[in-house]
């Protein structure tokens, strides 16, 4: 087998590109162009044959979404996988969608609630009340701090990402490997039950009368089973996704039913 | 107002958001730094500054999180912080602006996740090919196309004026901003749905259903500790499947 | 009242007991229905109707679940909506009456209930005789005294008088009430036991008290949250046990 | 082996006879009686040998308790695994009472739910107020629209259920069944301990004085381990039962234990 | 107050410390105990019953868990009583005393058992020689050091009046006290680290946080709940092992 | 093998002895020095070979902390297993420490509750109002009413830990009883992490402002992760020991950082 091919300034380019995730962004894919065009560069520098390089670029751009700040560990690993599976090794595709596809959702959890729920609120909160008591640099303070975090965090996720999937597949014999890629999957499914049941804010506005209280149709919902509602949209996509139609299909559905249901009145 | 001040104040609008795709998220269209730039081009960087720091409190919440489409902060305090300096109005004018430009504004948000979907599908045929500039121009493209959903609204609005854009919010029926509403708060199912997909094998499934169920039933656990049981769990899970093998 | 009325209106009080048996829960013995019947019989729906409505919104949480004996309603309206209409007293009265029978009748239920044992212990011997037309007659002698039970004490009540069914209630002494409904809320367990001692190994007892305490320390699931996170729980075992029949 | 002996016409009677299923209720084996009823016209079809007979009818004299209108599939399935045993398949009688006591425990709790906590009160309160509004035709109204979901639900479900037992059979292998019925069997284990914690109100009026508050003993056990009483409640009748003592000699001894302890103020 | 009543109420609460470890929390410390004693000694029982009962309902919830230091109520509780009897100041007198000084006696117990890790160390020792005379000797050298960790200082406080103790009390610092507070709530965390460190393997270890985040999400559980729905855990775990080997 | 050594009297002795576990308290090894003073007499009755009894003395200066009530049990399997060891069975000596370690915990959270949680604040409760109200024996009702218990369940756990033991070795095969050591061990786990989740109170006084409202930095966690503090706390005192310093290490590391961080007003 070869030798190693990335260098350190290709993993620093790798991390600027990385900061590019949300591009382009869509409901059908998400994040998948933002992926794919941080890694062109390197799928340029390790594929020389087309053939290889096509099958690169195709694989990259499947449905990626996660979180902009905390996404490095993905990119850094995909990229110590990619440049093995360049060099010879025995790396089957789907083991380097398994990586993202595992990583994303618990990684997404993270940075959602670490630095939208939580960090970014209270910065702007603090420096807001500076602001508001005069401080004319509060905003500045403000941007430097949490990009100097934002940053910071993601550069330390690249390499780290590429330094533990460095180690981790020398150490690892193959069938060590698998079962912690069945064990992502696992967490993934979890953590995106746990995500759609937190984020996905599906309720109805009808009531019904009983007596002279008139009750909210939404709360009785929510004494048999909280978070029905956002439980079966997921699934009507999903099941209408696995039965073959397309995103884009799915998305022009969802558009028209969400429209209709809201202008009725029932959503 | 002078046209080139609308024209750099939405300019600045629509880069904050370009910046947020291809940079990673700067914040840079949080209320409280869009509100003193707009001063500052507006000539009054104190009212800019008070009226940023205000409506950043009240839109506190607001973040787009899975592919959500929350109030348009941007627009919103952008139009907020022009029209309270310029009507001399200001905090009190600058609210009644912005809250309901905000709601109104996520639709260009959510325009331009829907149109990028073809960006996408054009990038796949690039691929197909091994066009990786072509891949590039699409990544491009749809940033611009970003950028112009917040360029353009506001340019108009500012164009137009507030008692305009405050006579046009009011002529949009009540039930085709609930149909829309609706349509924001269903869009995010398909990114769940897809990653559903993208995972699920019939063996694993019922571990999403044991997340939902979790999380929808015991609140105060939240995603994060969803995360932390499920680590502890496919920790085990992993252990255990190590152990069989090197006994078998 | 004359005496057919009363007759007819005992009947029919059993008979929506009897379908309650014989055709599965068909909620004719709400108030809601029972009421305007009563009502008819008595020539005066629109107070069988008001006065069954009204009832039916007191009584709405009152459902046998699991074989467990809540307010007789049934017997409770009847009693109610007749000395409503004969004495003229109204909703008031119907309900002054209603709740404390209701509360009292629940005991002939339990008594029904407590007496088809022994229906089933004769079923058995037919049974083992191969006799099915014994079987069958079991099946219908139960169902008959369940009527008795609701037709025999409102027949009586009505008969005698709600000034005469009061008096006898308040000459009940509490600690006997109290034993009795003491022994209506242990008698369910007894169904569970049962039910324990059908499913129960060694092996699979502790799921038991997983369910349990997962329901006693977190009311907010339910038993529709516990079933939901149970399904997926077994099937994630069956997966597992099919797959390692598979290797093996 | 034999060909399938049950029509759509013996079918349909069962469906008939499975409305029955309350009859006759008793604390001892509850809807046991019921169930018997209803599967006896096919007992006597599919099975002319006399002994075959007497063990079919003993079979389902065991303890049974659902929701009426929830466990058609019961009936549907059972009737399809015993037809499949008259005609000459190895199917043991233990895994007939496994599918009945696996499933009447979660059907029953569904039911329950959806039926008498949620669908009933709804209607029967939108009905009232109807009537209290002076609409005399409330009352049939509320009458007509549950029983067309009560039937409708129960002959769906005898239907499916047989269809489905019919094709799981079909395709599964005997060990693939055995593994589903230890599934069905522990679901009902937890379904049942769920239901008794839920359903099972067992409290005590006790209390005592501290200091000048006084404190109910309920409310202090509550804080260590809620529902304590129900569970020891029902692990005492199990542990009579499975002592041996006959279903008979534990209602009278909770008859009898019930009145005292409530008499003297225990409970 | 004699010299002697002092020597003798704190000796005897010195003594109630000694039973604690010696003869395993008799609860001869508690206020309603300690207090009527004090009240024998200085002649007047009924003050020191009532003054103790009282304190006892303050301290209802003082009680030392996984080694950690509540409240001292037997120090707190003797000085307030016998202060409330000598200086005529009755039960508000005793409290004024009791629960500050409480408070800070509770770094003389915290004293006492950081000290006697060094007797552990002594007693690892004399084990490596077989000597268990000299692991006896440890044993009661530091229940003698426990005994005079609440001997000395009600001692002292009881022989330089409470003025004199106030006076000390309010003379250290409010950082001072803050800094001890938080080492007495940091220091049980050793306990269990300790525990983790004995009973952790990298294979079992995700059960420590499985059992943690229950406790921490869902506080309605319970150390009681957790225990119970481990053992029903631990069960199916045994059970499934013993299944697998008896197969293999 | 040999025979049976330990009488009755021996465990009486036991019994007693076992009521100063709390002797010596320390932060370091907690009740080690207790439970040893209790095993002395019966490991110089069981070993006579000096090197066994020396091995068997620091065997029991391990770690161990349990509730002084309800810890009999564990005595009681100590001394069964001891005997067996002596008598020349194969007990290596981690079962040993096994069972200690699996069961304080348990035991610990049953007699806190139990005991410390609730008898004792009912009876001290009961006894005060009925001493507030003059009668001048409560306190010695208060007093032999807890003793009463306390010896009770203690004798009659140190005799039933012993038979248990016995019984339960004699019958099992050395599978089995590694398999329910593995049980212990992961209860342990399981109830030590509640233990610390429940009893462990690290907070933060600090708080922050954002607009006009001051929040308090410990309610804002609570959000994310309650208990994040107390978590963090025991994982780095493990962590610590792991890396193998010292418990004197530790506890000195932990009064320092602990009292210059509560100075400064951190904690
Ligand atoms: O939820 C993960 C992720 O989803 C989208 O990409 C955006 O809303 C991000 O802000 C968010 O972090
Ligand atoms: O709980 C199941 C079932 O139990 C009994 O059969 C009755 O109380 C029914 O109403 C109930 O549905
Ligand atoms: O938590 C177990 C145990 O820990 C220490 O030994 C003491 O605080 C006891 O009172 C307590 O029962």
């Amino acid at each position: 087998m070869g030798e190693k091919i990335l260098t350190k300034k290709d993993l620093t380019r790798l991390f600027i590109r990385s900061n590019a995730v949300q591009s382009a962004f869509n409901f059908e894919r998400q994040q998948a162009l933002g992926f794919e065009w941080g890694m062109i560069p390197l799928i340029n520098k390790l594929y020389k044959n087309p053939d290889d390089r096509i099958a690169a670029y195709k694989r990259h751009l499947g449905y990626f979404n996660s979180h902009p700040w905390t996404c490095g560990p993905i990119y850094g690993m995909v990229a110590s996988m990619e440049e093995r599976k360049a060099i010879g090794e025995d790396i089957p595709e789907e083991n380097i969608t398994a990586v993202k596809s595992a990583l994303m959702g618990p990684l997404a959890g993270i940075g959602d609630s670490l630095f939208w729920g939580t960090l970014r609120p209270i910065a702007a909160g603090i420096c807001a009340s500076l602001a508001l008591s005069g401080n004319g640099i509060a905003p500045l303070i403000f941007v430097l701090f949490v990009n100097a975090i934002h940053f910071g965090v993601q550069y330390w996720g690249v390499m780290a990402g590429y330094n533990f999937a460095d180690q981790f597949m020398e150490k690892m014999q193959s069938f060590q490997i698998k079962a912690w890629m069945e064990a992502a999957t696992i967490l993934g499914l979890i953590v995106v039950g746990g995500l759609a049941a937190t984020w996905l804010n599906v309720t109805t506005p009808l009531t019904y009368t009983t007596g002279e209280a008139s009750v909210a149709l939404q709360a009785t919902l929510d004494n048999i089973f909280p978070k029905l509602l956002p439980l079966l949209c997921t699934l009507g996509v999903y099941g209408v996704l696995r039965k073959g139609k397309s995103t884009m299909w799915a998305m022009c559905a969802i558009i028209i039913i969400g429209f209709v249901l809201g202008f009725i009145g029932v959503l | 107002m002078s046209f080139s001040a609308i024209f750099i104040i939405s300019f600045i609008t629509g880069l904050t958001y370009f910046l947020r795709r291809f940079m990673g998220d700067c914040q840079l269209e949080r209320p409280l730094v869009l509100g003193p730039v707009v001063g500052l081009v507006l000539g009054d960087f104190r009212t800019g500054l008070e009226v940023g720091a205000s409506l950043e409190l009240v839109f506190m919440g607001a973040q787009a999180i899975g592919g959500s489409v929350p109030s348009n902060v941007a627009i919103g305090s952008a139009l907020g912080t022009a029209i309270a300096i310029t009507s001399g109005t200001g905090l009190e004018g600058a609210m009644m602006v912005a809250v309901p430009v905000a709601v109104v504004a996520s639709t260009f948000e959510m325009f331009a996740k829907t149109f990028c979907a073809f960006s996408v599908h054009l990038a796949d045929k690039y691929a197909e090919k091994g066009d990786w500039k072509g891949i590039s121009l699409m990544v491009h493209a749809g940033n611009i196309f970003h950028f112009l959903a917040y360029f353009i609204p506001t340019l108009l609005a500012l164009y137009l004026g507030d008692q305009y854009v405050t006579d046009l919010m009011n002529a949009v029926p009540a039930n085709i901003m609930s149909g829309i509403k609706a349509v924001g708060s269903l869009l995010p199912a398909l990114g769940f749905g897809l990653l559903l997909n993208n995972l699920s094998t019939r063996e694993f499934m019922p571990y999403f259903f044991i997340g939902f169920a979790i999380a929808a039933y015991i609140p105060s656990f939240g995603v994060m500790g969803i995360a932390f049981l499920g680590i502890a769990y496919v920790a085990l899970y992993a252990f255990r499947k190590l152990n069989q093998e090197e006994e078998a």
